[in-house]
């Protein structure tokens, strides 16, 4: 065989092992450690304990959203609910960083950033119980509707981000003006043209897009390995815009890291592509069975290094947080808890005939036809049942 | 002779090619050690090994591109669509390169391959896991179309489709995958996979049918039966070629017809047909051809699809307002 | 009032919504310094800027994509598809996304966008290049689908598209582009963009045509009219929603009509047409609606594409097909 | 503003200025220079000099046939050509890299390997005359026909390597039977999510794939900033495998480099991405007009590294080609102008009956009806004539 020339291999270097490490400040262990290059900047010492604080309530209501919904689907209040379980820090982490200006594009897990950007965790499950696609408003929120297609609303934040741009809301130096837009995708997504693109499309008109992919290990049954052989935040080296791995169990260093990559967006400096290293915790939804898929090892070592434990134990071993704060929050939960239970049952089904009219802007005399005879049919029963 | 449901039957029919032909493949999405999130390809990479039963990468233009070399190698690629409304990012592949590659091509590059895709509501679902994408591919020149709607016909249609030498999509109705069990005896020849078949016999009106909404029209004959009313039901099976000439001796007897699916009805496979029978049934007509099927809007939240979907109530309406002329 | 082609006049037009409407942007491969391929985009960067009229990588998901990111954002983009079999690519993206974005959203999310297609064939390109996809578009509900077919209505439907709040698919019979010269009144009140129009009276029978093929049908017309035999033909302009209350009246008078269009026939409009014609027409029809288009072959070698193509002849002989009823 | 923490620094770091540097070994002066890593082998010092006089050939035989083609198109015989001047060492230099059972997909533009594999020039003038959608047999020449959706061959690419893969054509060790798949494309196709898919599969399942962009700076009108901000070999390292940059117009360095990225990819070590920096002298196609777009400065800066006119430099200085051998050259290039003239204008319009039954391997009743309705229809008018 011929001998490869050593061409390839260099610059096979400079990928293996290459690029900065994974970024964690607070290690499983619930201990404090740095890594060169970021800094968490919450404040002085108390505002930093009471943001954390604040990230843990986050942390522990996003859960709770969860196993509730899952509970709901269990009890056939819901057709379909898609866990997070495992992902919240990475979710509040990220939704945390965001200002109100700034625009998110979620895929379909994203209810702890939902929760963050002040979408009414009930009106998350219309979608899932079938009564809607989607019923929160977008622009209330700046927080898009769920996108079920894989990655095409990666596309979508680029495009969003050229608008930002075009309105001359970047780089301003104004705090409350200048705007980033954060695109949420999977480590499967990352197969996609449509991801692929919007990293052209980000890259060659330099917006201000963080393009934030929870790399959960798993696309339904497949293994990240089926996706990339190599780690998945180097894709954004290709492209040429940096990308980072940072620890999505770790709800400071998340936090941190996208607070930096959304502040470049915002001054203009381009994209940013980070990979938070998590793990699905659960199934891919509600209908899968990952025991056919999965071994249970590495379950119990993901459990380890649960994204809450460590936060409550930092938060306790440093005297930051006392029974009474965590009773509360158990409080505040079971509140949430209950307002999903109630708020759930009485999602009502919408009316067919409603269907019609939110076709288009300008409803067509074709489609109004429709409705008219839709209705005089279901007209025709009740007279019959009268 | 064994019982089987849908899913259980393509299953069968998906091995059985496996091991009639070293050249079959299986790709898509989860296919292999979870057997696809409806379990049509179930054991399948156990036995067959991970070469000939492979998980792709998460992206449909590339499981339908990759598609195309593995046939052009001499393989016969099948692949699997998760559900019907991931097909569209494959689409530029499946309507600009697999079907049009025999053609460019003079024949020389043929492309024998099928794209499986469960198609079809019904289940529940949320958005975009209950289209009927079939009229666009049946469109498209180069591709045939066929839909199975029971166990029989999906064993031997998944079967006759891997073996045909031009790329067929395949449409399976995934409401169907785990309801009626039926008998299947797997050493029967079965008819062949273009032809459509009467399965119920009537002389007040034609129904015409495909995959899901066979077993709709079948209800509503039953019904309308009850009432003195005998419907003859078609199931098409096979959406491009049409075979219409059953159609046609059909229409030709009743007068009347109704063409049932769930897509939109606007530029549905409802249109072709009418227009055809229309052409070809003209003076034995004594009502225009009835179309009902999905409304011309997206897919509606799943609690209210049943309103969205015909139903039986909607084919009989349909039946009258024809009867009616 | 000045005289103009159709590609000159759809620059104008498209000048004319950008001076109007500061959200207005132009987005596409080619748009900026080229003007595109067929300069429809002429001089449009230079006079509204880089910011304005875009030249995007090339990648049609990625611009329809950033698009609905851009309609999201307030802006109304106007993305132009270089060639009709350059739309796939970014069918995903039109049909799961920008359809369906309205709805999804109970109409919270608007999506005032228009995708300009130059369509159909005749210009002798390579494949690929005269591909007529509007069937398609039309089946989709929360798309609208319109094409022009001359100069006047080039600039006109091009600035009323723009002003619509819904998402449009605009075609443009790129042969035309450079074809014929009119008068185009830049002051005179249009027509409504969701209207057919009667374009020549006739009582023998009806010809409905959109885009390449009102040239074709006016032609047969005017030859059928030297034989003592006039033809009305209609203009569709709308092909979604449908506006055929014209066709209809037209219908009812003639008892015959033939849908023209470059399309495959085999599910092309002229199935959907056909079947509301025979539907509403049903006792006025003297013959069944008859359909004249591209056949239902991959569109095939340039030197042999008349053959493909509708002409005159073909017309006349589905006319005579029609009337020997 | 907030200081840009360090990370996002280092990893940009790891791609600005990063990698290899363009691989040459024939400067456009006409000098042999030797690159790290790359070794020109072409057997001994005679074996080599009729292997470079070898590439000469074939250079100005391709020129030929797309200066004629030109011309022809001038004329009217051809409805469009795209021309290749300038990309003339591209092309051979990776067409005669090949073995006879590797397999290559093209663009529309690859007359030059076309003519490496033996397929007749005069059957790629069908497609741009309007006669066929290509006229050779791909199992012929293991050429592919023209492909002109832009990039969705590379993903043919890999499934055809996939199957080679199924085949146990890779890694044996046997020269005749290992195989490689040689995937065109241009600059601007890299933007399109089918050429990134095909990176994530072939790196996915270590295809024996080599990717192969002409980057001759356009794509039509657009330059090729529009499509990345960095070197576009850079691309490949973030799906996992090596990229190198080579001088597209050096004939020798382009051997080199694609031989090498083959013969990685027979030996069973996965795809390689090679970047041949080019330049399109001509207009995108002959109906293009570039003047509107482009300056004639870079024109006259590439005219300096035209990838023939070094090598025969190159011959001449060194005394490795006369001028004997420059003049048979000459007549063997007008032998091939006169043979695509003369049959050009003798490819003769396909019946159009015939199209019906090219559709499909098994005939359909529909079309077969429409067949002969057709030819029914051409008859009558037949019938008036006579
Ligand atoms: C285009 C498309 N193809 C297939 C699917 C079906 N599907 C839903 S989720 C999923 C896996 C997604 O994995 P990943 O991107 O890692 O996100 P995760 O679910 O792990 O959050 C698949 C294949 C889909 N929704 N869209
Ligand atoms: C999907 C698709 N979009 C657009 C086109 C039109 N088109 C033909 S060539 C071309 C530019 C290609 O540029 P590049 O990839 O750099 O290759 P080059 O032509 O320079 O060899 C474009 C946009 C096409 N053929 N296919
Ligand atoms: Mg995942
Ligand atoms: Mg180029």
């Amino acid at each position: 065989m011929t001998a490869v020339p050593d061409v390839f291999h260099a610059s096979q270097a400079a990928w293996h092992g290459g690029g900065p490490e994974l970024v964690q400040l607070l290690t499983p262990e619930g201990e404090r450690v740095e890594h060169p290059g970021i800094t968490l900047d919450l404040g002085d010492a108390a505002q930093e304990a009471e943001a954390i604080r604040g990230f843990y309530r986050d942390m522990v209501l996003t859960r709770r959203i969860d196993t509730e919904a899952t509970a709901l689907q269990r009890h056939g209040e819901l057709g379909i609910w898609a866990q997070l379980l495992g992902q919240e820090a990475a979710q509040i982490g990220s939704g945390r960083a965001l200002r109100p200006q700034d625009f998110v594009f979620p895929t379909y897990r994203e209810h702890g950033v939902a929760y963050c950007r002040g979408v009414d965790p009930l009106d998350l499950l219309g979608l899932f119980r079938g009564v809607d696609h989607g019923r929160w408003d977008p622009a209330d929120h700046n927080f898009g509707l769920y996108t079920i297609v894989i990655g095409a609303q990666t596309l979508h934040a680029v495009g969003y981000a050229m608008g930002v741009q075009r309105d001359g809301a970047v780089g301003t130096g104004d705090e409350d003006r200048d705007t980033a837009v954060l695109a949420y995708f999977g480590d499967g997504a990352s197969s996609q043209g449509d991801v692929n693109e919007s990293f052209v499309f980000g890259a060659s008109y330099h917006t201000p897009v963080v393009f934030f992919c929870q790399n959960n290990q798993w696309a339904i049954s497949e293994p990240i390995e089926r996706q990339s052989r190599i780690p998945l935040y180097q894709r954004a080296l290709g492209f040429g815009f940096p990308g980072v791995r940072v620890d999505g169990n770790d709800v400071l260093a998340t936090y941190a890291v996208t607070q930096a990559a959304l502040q470049r967006a915002r001054e203009g400096q381009g994209p940013t592509f980070i990979e938070a290293y998590t793990y699905r915790m659960g199934a891919h939804t509600t209908t899968d069975d990952p025991t056919r898929y999965r071994l249970n090892d590495d379950l119990e070592r993901w459990k380890l290094r649960d994204p809450i434990e460590r936060v409550r134990v930092y938060l306790v071993r440093n005297g930051l947080a006392d029974e009474a704060f965590f009773a509360e929050i158990e409080d505040e939960a079971a509140r949430m808890g209950e307002h999903l239970r109630a708020g759930c049952k009485a999602l009502g089904d919408p009316d067919p005939r409603g269907i019609f009219d939110l076709v288009y802007a300008e409803q067509t005399p074709e489609l109004a036809a429709q409705r008219d005879e839709f209705a005089a049919y279901l007209a025709s029963f009740e007279e019959v049942a009268r | 002779m064994s019982t089987m449901t849908l899913a259980k039957a393509l299953n069968a029919g998906l091995r059985a090619a496996m091991e009639n032909d070293p050249k079959v493949l299986v790709m898509g999405e989860d296919v292999g050690k979870l057997g696809g999130v409806f379990r049509i390809t179930d054991g399948l990479q156990k036995d067959f090994g991970e070469d000939r039963v492979i998980d792709s990468p998460l992206a449909e233009s590339g499981i339908l591109g990759t598609a195309v070399g593995m046939a052009m190698r001499g393989y016969r690629p099948v692949c699997e669509i998760q559900f019907d409304g991931f097909v569209y990012p494959a689409y530029d592949q499946i309507v600009s390169q697999v079907a049009k590659l025999h053609f460019r091509s003079q024949g020389r590059v043929p492309m024998p391959m099928v794209i499986r895709i469960p198609f079809g509501g019904g289940i529940g679902a949320v958005e975009h896991h209950s289209e009927s994408p079939e009229a666009q591919f049946a469109h498209t020149p180069g591709l045939k179309v066929v839909a199975c709607s029971n166990p029989v016909d999906g064993y031997w249609m998944i079967q006759q489709a891997i073996a045909s030498p031009d790329p067929i999509v395949f449409l399976e109705p995934k409401r169907q995958y785990h309801a009626d069990k039926a008998e299947v005896d797997t050493t029967a020849a079965p008819d062949p996979l273009f032809a459509s078949r009467v399965v119920r016999s009537g002389d007040a009106a034609t129904l015409i049918a495909y995959g899901p909404t066979v077993k709709t029209c079948l209800s509503a004959a039953e019904a309308a039966a009850q009432e003195g009313r005998e419907l003859e039901v078609i199931d098409l099976r096979t959406l491009s070629p049409l075979d219409l000439d059953p159609v046609f001796d059909s229409v030709r007897r009743t007068g009347r017809a109704v063409v049932v699916h769930e897509a939109h009805v606007n530029l549905g496979m409802g249109s072709e047909v009418a227009a055809r029978i229309t052409e070809q049934c003209f003076y034995s007509l004594e009502a225009p051809v009835l179309r009902v099927g999905g409304f011309d809007t997206p897919y509606p939240p799943s609690r209210i699809e049943e309103d969205f979907l015909p139903d039986l109530d909607r084919v009989l309406d349909a039946v009258d307002r024809a009867l009616a002329y």
